[in-house]
């Protein structure tokens, strides 16, 4: 069970102080949708509690996220794995840093969730409606954190 | 059909079944029901990567759980000399817990032991297990190549588990390539499950005298005694397994799981009753699967349909670890059945097995041992093969039947078929179809274009295992057993080594004694399934419970006739070889008005005896001869709904020739429940897993088990021809309608589309496939 | 948590977790076993019993305290006495039942389908049926078991 | 397999149900028929801290004709539909229809249809239902108790305009006039799977035959279910033709947006909408008399 995504979000920042912010573990943790707590382990590792309320699904889930940046290319991959009770949803995320020469900045970005164990099989419609969710709310707060 | 029960003459009697009062009161035992002072329950952490490595398991925040009294690992096994267990024919091992890695999703990784059920759910939701995903293996295809070896610790670095072939390799590829008429075709048999209502389980506890008490979901009790001595090292003296009532088996409570070994791991360490009891979802994606075979069929044949050559090479999908429970000497089962009723000149049949990251197994789901995968290979081939030379395909089998006369029929794959009359079987079924009416309707719906089909199985089976020259099971030889004790009122029990999952053995064992001591079935009490009381037996499954154990009770029934006998010729005061048993009673040759019944001999047994010994039991043993080869003609009358792809079975007629019958009511019954599994699996069931080795069908949401409204109405009929070597002459049914019926499903719907020049659909027959060969075949033909 | 609940006419009170399912308050608090599990997605239908004597719910997709104050009828509470139920009666003589491990569930349902039905066609209790799954039966003689109760109880 | 723990509130009215889900907003589920929640709490997906029992509110199990709607309030069962000796009336029959095909005839009896609409599950039946007979849910918010047309109820998979803190009393039925018929058609692969494709109708006639209104919407055809703007304004003020009925099927078809799974491919699923909608249109037709 696989479930690809992908969107745009233009900041009002520039390129530079995106490239920044998304290497930040803190701040990208931050932005995910509904989060409850934020743990930084290391430079790219960070644990994160996050809220989740879709239809039935409702508590909290231990995310586990990690940031591979790339300077040359200005991308910034991401792998965001969690779950509980014998199930497991791997998230990678990917955003490309472009720079359109008007002194903003246009974050191009595509995710993929994959799913295993009783929460593919029991949730996997509700699962796609969350895994979109949370990767397209994480990348629009980027934008609000940056424009604000 | 008389259904009262009397003494002598109880055979082919439809009585009602003596075991049913206490089901239909809720008085059943089944494991569950068990529950005992300071009993602790058991759940599995397990794993959602199908292939991976294991880094760590950090069970501290488990053990913080309110109610959790431990948490055990692979390592803990492994330290008690338990990590491995031997698989079930003993040519490979399985991890009890998973080791270093895992290989295939769902599998065991950690046991988890707390005082309520849901402390045990929270615990096992607080084991941390840290995976590293590694590449996945889906099928053997992929596994062919050894790219990725799945299993390191074994001796030979490849995924290739065996190589098992029958027949004649050369004589059959001269033949076929020499044949006018050729047909091959790819058929998957695909991965299915039994999925009994009740899902596998246990309670053990070691009593005050260090004996494990032992209640478990086995069909096969005596060999889990055994098995579990040899593992465990426990003196066999000292283990006592008990299998109660059993919510259905059909296969899956044949092999010893994980969740049985971790069960008495437990009692024994922390000293408390311990209960496991699987979820659905631990059923369907960890115990014993059934099928998974990829079968490439060739059939050669002259222009005329007389049939020249067969040769079958399958593919076979072992998963994780080979744990296939055929007897050792059968690696692919009764494979070698795979000629089917036809009379073939010369044929031959391989199957290469590989490692998957899928669950182990593979036998099971009524098969009798990879009948079901060979059944369906032929029928549906022969089908595609009428296609070819546009013959009938009833004319296609009539012609190539084995004749009446050929019986003993030696089959070119090595068995001798015992008996059958298969032109009498076809024909009776043709005649109670009205096929002929039928072939107009379709005539006439054809015209019209709407699809309508008629599909045939003409199958012949092979179970009763099985002769101990070439049947054992971890050594021990398929024989079977039972031991009848009549007491001086002339009432009795027959204990057998055999274990019924619902067959009706409580009343059909007291049939075979009733009939063959003329007394009353009512007061026959049957036991089976306690190892401290029954003789030793190999169980229940692939038929083989009337065949083999009911064999024994005959024998064990005419040798208390023999000591009966001594006693009758004392109260006649006759020579023993004066005194004959006729019309179910002692008589003086000649003098028929001087005779005793077998109810006063008993108790003279007792009470006036002579010189004779007191008592009146025996005990046998039974090494069958021969297995025993039912049959039958089964026909399907489908209607295909064009627009939804909507397959509905309008019709299903099913002849069985299951030699002698103990109990038409019960027989027809295992029919019904037969013809409902392959309907099942021809239209609705399949575990799928994707290309990461996700399981996609892991409880009853995904895995279709039919409801009454779309499960058809079934016609039954028989014909009778018993089985020379069986003491009574019966062959066994249970797995008959299993083993037919999905060819004729197929049959059925292949036909309804031949029109479209639609030759073969893979199972499940869904509506999306039948929507899209339809779609497909008419941007064909435009 | 405190929960009441009326089984075939006894009073039980016991003290349970408000995660208790009503199957297993059943078969674990009250000691009665013969309502059966068989799924983890409501769809077996092994484990329903009656409430309130003639609606019939999956009492594995039910948590006992919403039975407090109820009244439920159980598999162990259909025989009045030593007399069965015409339903028990059917499915004895119609070989209605294998295993028996849906026979509870199976007999219940039809409880309360004959209740608000008391003639049904064959297509009315197959339809009644469906939410009750058989692996053994193929369900023919469990219909004719319930049209055997339906006529009054005579094979 | 076993919930996570939670705290167990049983409400005895609407106002006592209301403070307790006010007090509790995101934590709290109501429980009600729980044919969804549970199962999905047994699976440990939904692990909520508080569950509101809203079972006992009497006032909540009504199922009454009552000033031109039919009130089913929040614990009125499916069955309770099921077996409503008005429910033969062709007026009703989309209503019937479908509430012989929920689910399964157990579930149905503990399963509610406000319940259905406020879980709106992308293959529900009621929410279908709902979008074409154009039913509304009364909503009781912080601000008082409003009622929401379902086109604006039914937000997004699983999402709907009850939010947190929030409570569905009931869902209204509009009472069709008498040259009303409707039609649910579903096909699924067994008694109790979710729907492989469903489609629900209603149509209500003028005196000279032509359509006075038409409501047709999909289940298992997006995110959630979807109401065929097109086909409807296709139908109405026209005479019912094969022509016609074949249009509305291929814009329901072309609308549909399904998810390709064990069920069926996406092509299958986008078809067989089409070909749900024709036969639900024919069949309300036939029920109106009408042979198109």
């Amino acid at each position: 069970m696989d479930l690809q995504y992908s969107g745009e979000e233009k900041i009002a920042a520039s390129p530079a102080t995106v490239w920044a912010f998304v290497q930040d573990p803190e701040k990208v943790g931050r932005c995910l949708p509904e989060v409850v707590d934020v743990t930084v382990q290391d430079p790219t590792h960070v644990d994160a509690v996050v809220q989740v309320a879709v239809g039935p699904v409702r508590g909290r889930f231990k995310l586990k996220l990690e940031l591979i940046p790339n300077a040359a290319s200005r991308r910034i991959d991401m792998k965001v794995s969690g779950g509980g009770f014998g199930s497991v949803v791997d998230l990678t995320a990917g955003a490309d840093v472009v720079d359109p020469g008007d002194g903003a900045t246009l974050l191009k970005w595509s995710g993929q969730a994959v799913a295993r164990g009783p929460v593919a099989a029991i949730g996997g419609r509700v699962l796609d409606a969350q895994a979109r969710k949370l990767i397209e709310q994480a990348f629009a707060n980027v934008r609000q954190q940056l424009s604000a | 059909m008389s259904t009262e029960s009397k003494p002598g003459g109880s055979l082919g009697v439809a009585m009602k079944r003596k075991e049913d009062p206490r089901f239909i009161q809720g008085k059943g035992h089944y494991v569950d029901d068990i529950s005992m002072p300071g009993m602790l329950y058991l759940a599995l952490v397990r794993s959602p990567y199908s292939h991976a490595e294991i880094k760590s398991i950090d069970i501290s925040e488990a053990m913080k759980v309110p109610g959790v009294k431990a948490v055990i690992t692979g390592k803990d096994l492994e330290a008690a000399g338990l990590g491995w267990l031997p698989t079930f024919h003993g040519l490979d091992k399985q991890m009890v817990l998973a080791i270093g890695k895992v290989l295939f999703q769902y599998q065991e990784v950690a046991a988890v032991f707390a005082e309520t059920r849901g402390a045990a759910a929270d615990g096992v939701e607080a084991v941390q297990v840290d995976y590293a995903p590694l590449p996945v293996v889906a099928d053997p295809f992929a596994s062919k190549t050894d790219k990725v070896i799945l299993r390191p610790d074994r001796e030979a670095k490849t995924n290739h588990i065996f190589h098992w072939e029958v027949g004649d390799k050369d004589g059959t590829a001269r033949a076929l390539a020499a044949s006018p008429k050729r047909i091959s075709q790819r058929i998957w048999f695909q991965r299915c499950h039994p999925a009994p209502l009740e899902p596998c389980g246990c309670v053990a506890y070691f009593d005050t005298m260090g004996r494990l008490q032992f209640h478990v979901t086995s069909q096969a009790p005596h060999v889990y005694r055994t098995a579990l001595a040899i593992v465990t090292g426990i003196p066999e003296d000292k283990i006592h397994v008990m299998s109660p009532d059993l919510g259905g088996g059909f296969g899956n409570k044949v092999p010893i799981y994980p969740g049985y070994v971790c069960a008495i791991v437990g009692a024994l360490k922390i000293g408390r009753p311990v209960k496991w009891i699987e979820t659905r979802t631990e059923n369907l994606t960890s115990t014993g699967f059934a099928r998974d075979y990829h079968m490439d069929v060739e059939i050669g044949a002259t222009p005329d349909g007389r049939v020249t050559a067969l040769h079958v090479a399958t593919a076979a999908d072992h998963g994780a670890f080979d744990a296939a429970a055929d007897p050792s000497k059968y690696p692919a089962g009764m494979f070698g059945i795979v000629t089917g009723s036809y009379d073939f000149p010369t044929a031959h049949a391989e199957v290469d097995a590989y490692f998957t990251n899928k669950a182990p197994g593979g036998i099971a789901y009524r098969c009798s041992f990879r009948v079901t995968e060979a059944s369906f290979a032929i029928e549906r081939a022969m089908d595609i093969l009428a296609d070819e030379l546009k013959i009938d395909p009833v004319e296609l089998r009539r012609k190539n039947f084995v004749r009446k006369d050929q019986f003993p029929y030696p089959s070119r794959l090595g068995f001798t078929y015992d008996s059958g009359d298969y032109h009498k079987t076809l024909d009776t079924a043709l005649e109670a179809l009205g096929y002929q009416a039928l072939l107009k309707e379709q005539a006439e719906k054809r015209a019209k274009g709407e699809l309508m089909g008629i599909g045939f199985s003409t199958f012949t089976e092979v179970v009763g295992a099985g002769p101990s020259k070439h049947f054992d099971i971890l050594g021990i030889k398929m024989f079977d057993s039972a031991e009848i004790r009549i007491h001086p009122t002339g009432a009795g029990i027959v204990r057998a080594g055999t274990k019924s999952q619902g067959q009706g053995h409580e009343t059909t064992w007291a049939q075979i004694v009733g009939e063959e001591l003329g007394l009353d079935p009512q007061n026959i009490m049957v036991e089976e399934g306690d190892t401290d009381t029954a003789p030793y037996g190999l169980g229940t499954y692939a038929s083989r419970s009337t065949p083999v154990a009911g064999a024994a009770i005959a024998m064990a029934a005419r040798r208390v006739r023999e000591k009966a006998r001594k006693v009758a010729a004392h109260l006649l005061e006759a020579g023993e070889a004066d005194v004959e048993w006729k019309d179910y009673k002692f008589q003086v040759k000649g003098v028929p008005a001087k005779s005793v019944t077998m109810k006063e001999v008993a108790f003279a047994a007792y009470t006036n005896m002579a010189q004779n010994e007191p008592g009146l039991e025996a005990t046998y043993y039974y090494d069958p001869p021969n297995m025993t080869f039912p049959n039958g003609t089964y026909v399907a009358v489908v209607d295909v709904d064009r627009e939804t792809g909507e397959v509905k079975v309008r019709r299903f007629l099913a002849v069985d020739d299951c030699g002698t019958i103990i109990n038409p009511m019960i027989v027809e019954g295992q029919i019904h429940g037969g013809l409902t599994e392959g309907f099942a699996i021809a239209f609705m069931q399949e575990i799928q897993y994707d290309s990461e080795g996700n399981n996609l069908n892991t409880n009853f949401t995904d895995y279709l088990v039919p409801t009454s409204l779309e499960t058809p109405h079934w016609e039954t009929a028989k014909t009778i021809t018993p089985s020379p070597h069986h003491p009574i002459g019966a062959k066994g049914v249970g797995e008959s309608p299993n083993v037919g019926s999905p060819a004729a499903f197929v049959n059925a719907v292949v036909d309804a589309l031949s029109p479209l020049g639609v030759r073969h659909i893979d199972m499940p027959v869904t509506r999306d496939k039948v929507w899209r060969a339809i779609r497909d075949a008419e941007a064909r033909k435009t | 948590m405190k929960v009441k609940v009326t089984v075939n006419g006894v009073a039980y009170e016991r003290d349970v977790e408000p995660r208790t399912l009503l199957a297993y308050f059943l078969r674990e608090d009250c000691g009665l076993t013969g309502t059966h599990v068989g799924c983890d997605t409501s769809s077996c239908g092994c484990c329903v019993v009656v409430m309130d004597g003639g609606r019939a719910v999956k009492s594995c997709t039910m948590f006992a305290a919403q039975a407090d104050g109820h009244d439920i009828l159980t598999v162990e509470g259909l025989a009045d006495g030593g007399k069965l139920h015409p339903l028990q009666q059917g499915f004895w003589d119609q070989h209605g039942l294998q295993c028996g491990y849906c026979t509870p569930g199976m007999m219940l349902t039809a409880y309360a389908l004959l209740k608000h039905h008391p003639t049904p066609s064959e297509a009315d209790i197959r339809e009644g049926l469906a939410g009750n799954l058989c692996r053994c039966t193929g369900y023919q003689n469990i219909v004719k078991a319930v049209q055997q109760a339906a006529r009054g109880g005579q094979p | 397999m076993i919930p996570a723990a939670f705290d167990y509130l049983r409400a005895h009215s609407t106002d006592e149900a209301f403070a307790y889900l006010q007090q509790h907003g995101a934590e709290a589920r109501v429980l009600a028929g729980g044919q969804s929640l549970i199962p999905a709490m047994r699976f440990r997906l939904a692990r909520p801290a508080v569950l509101v029992d809203i079972n006992p509110v009497r006032d909540l199990n009504v199922l009454r004709v009552n000033g031109g709607v039919l009130e089913v309030g929040a614990i009125a069962r499916d069955s309770d539909i099921e077996r409503a000796p008005w429910i033969a009336d062709r007026r009703w029959s989309l209503v019937h229809d479908v509430s012989r095909v929920v689910a399964d005839p157990v579930v149905r009896q503990m399963g509610t249809v406000v319940g259905s609409l406020c879980h709106n599950d992308p293959a529900g039946d009621w929410t279908a239902t709902a979008l074409a007979a154009r039913a509304e849910v009364v909503v009781r918010g912080k601000a008082g108790t409003r009622t929401v047309p379902i086109d604006k109820f039914l937000v997004d998979s699983f999402t709907t305009a009850v939010s947190e803190g929030e409570m569905a009393l009931a869902a209204h039925f509009p009472v069709p006039d008498d040259r009303t018929a409707g039609s649910y058609q579903k096909v699924e692969r067994k008694v109790g799977d979710f729907a492989t494709a469903a489609a629900a109708v209603q149509l209500s006639l003028n005196a000279n035959g032509t359509i006075r209104e038409a409501g047709v919407a999909l289940s298992a055809a997006g995110p959630c279910a979807v109401r065929i703007d097109e086909a409807e304004r296709m139908l109405a003020g026209q005479k019912p033709t094969a022509e016609l009925i074949r249009a509305a099927a291929d814009a329901a078809s072309r609308r549909s947006a399904p998810q390709g799974d064990l069920r069926g491919s996406v092509e299958y699923k986008k078809n067989l909408a089409g070909v749900l909608v024709a036969r639900g249109l024919r069949q309300a037709l036939a029920r109106l008399g009408v042979q198109a």
